[in-house]
């Protein structure tokens, strides 16, 4: 379980790379990577954390993935600070015998870190500044591992 | 003695990041309704808890929480990471 | 749409990032990597496939996949010929506005390749050789995008 | 004239990866009639028809597929990619 919190930017296709290169007892990896859209006018974005809460959070999301789910590994990057449109924000990989574990971990990682782990995103155009309104989709997605 | 943190539009509307308060209060509600009585600023940040969630050492908790014991409480948005 | 159908090695590293990083309008993508797995005493794998009918298929189901979720974009590697344990066998990316999106449609294509694209793995170990069968599983997987 | 061609334990089976034959099947089940009736080989190769795929012009089928006009028939057990 590698958790890195970080302003600096990673190297998304590097760091897939070396995943899946270490998990070739896995068989099946899954990757997300998230990007700052270049589009709508958006000029930058910058992400706040809470430093100490994230790590924490990320750990324990991590721990829970693997507890949940029959995994060889899974790994999270997420970046906090400014950002230009085209960067990479975060990354999850997730690596298991089946492709079902994969995917579905990799789902569940990404759910919990949209409304469960401390960062928020504000947005910057040509008008201002606002912060990024919560989804509701976002919560309604955490409710299809209350379940398990 | 107890720190309390705000983040994103929490920490802009009351206009500081964290701060170290002196609280008889038995739960985060209750030390809400102690800042709320402070100024408005806070009367403003905290209009509408809805819309805010709050960490008790550094774990997501409830409003009705118990502050006994409790070293860091910080406020802010729903989250907006991923 | 690039669907590639090689015996050659691909490096899935330089795929994720070149895909991720040419689709800085989308905001989510997910890769998917299937590995030989180093287990088992496997001492080699050979894919046979029906050259032909399977860029068809690739095509069709990339296609698919486009028509059936909101994506930019979608990617399709898949090798045959003899392959080593620890090589990777195929890859899949999907680029989308939202992670739903994308996740689903790596999903979705992870199945119909799983089970209808005309590729027959075969492994050797130190016994022998013996096809590999096809899971009821995969068979089942197909079933759940059948409504859309 | 149409082309047969065969794959994985299908082709080893019969022993060869591809043939053409001349037919008056009217449909792919009646061709594996015609097939089966041939050798020991293609008797054992199309035993259970539930193990086995076909595809007509390089698209799956069912055994119940007209022939006419058709070039290429292909047959092989459940497809294992990904």
């Amino acid at each position: 379980m590698d958790i890195r919190v970080q302003s600096a930017r990673f190297d998304f296709g590097a760091e897939a790379g070396t995943f899946a290169a270490g998990h070739t007892d896995a068989g099946a990896v899954v990757t997300f990577t998230g990007i700052v859209r270049r589009d709508g006018g958006l000029a930058r974005m910058e992400i706040e954390h809470y430093p100490g809460m994230t790590e924490r959070a990320l750990e324990k999301i991590a721990a829970e993935a693997m507890a949940r789910f029959a995994l060889a590994d899974c790994m999270i990057v997420h970046r906090h600070g400014p950002m230009e449109p085209g960067e990479m924000i975060m990354m999850v990989a997730t690596a298991a015998r089946h492709r079902a574990d994969a995917f579905a971990a990799a789902e569940f990682l990404m759910d919990y870190l949209k409304s469960r782990a401390p960062f928020w995103k504000k947005e910057y155009d040509a008008d201002g500044a606002a912060w990024v309104a919560a989804r509701d989709e976002d919560e309604q997605a955490l409710g299809r591992w209350s379940g398990g | 003695m107890i720190d309390i943190l705000y983040f994103a539009w929490v920490r802009e509307r009351i206009g500081l990041p964290k701060e170290r308060v002196e609280t008889s209060a038995a739960t985060v509600a209750e030390l809400v309704e102690e800042l709320k009585a402070r100024e408005d600023r806070y009367a403003a940040a905290f209009a509408d808890l809805s819309a805010l969630r709050v960490a008790v050492d550094q774990e997501l908790a409830d409003f009705d929480a118990p502050l006994a014991g409790v070293r860091e409480i910080a406020f802010f948005p729903p989250m907006t990471g991923g």
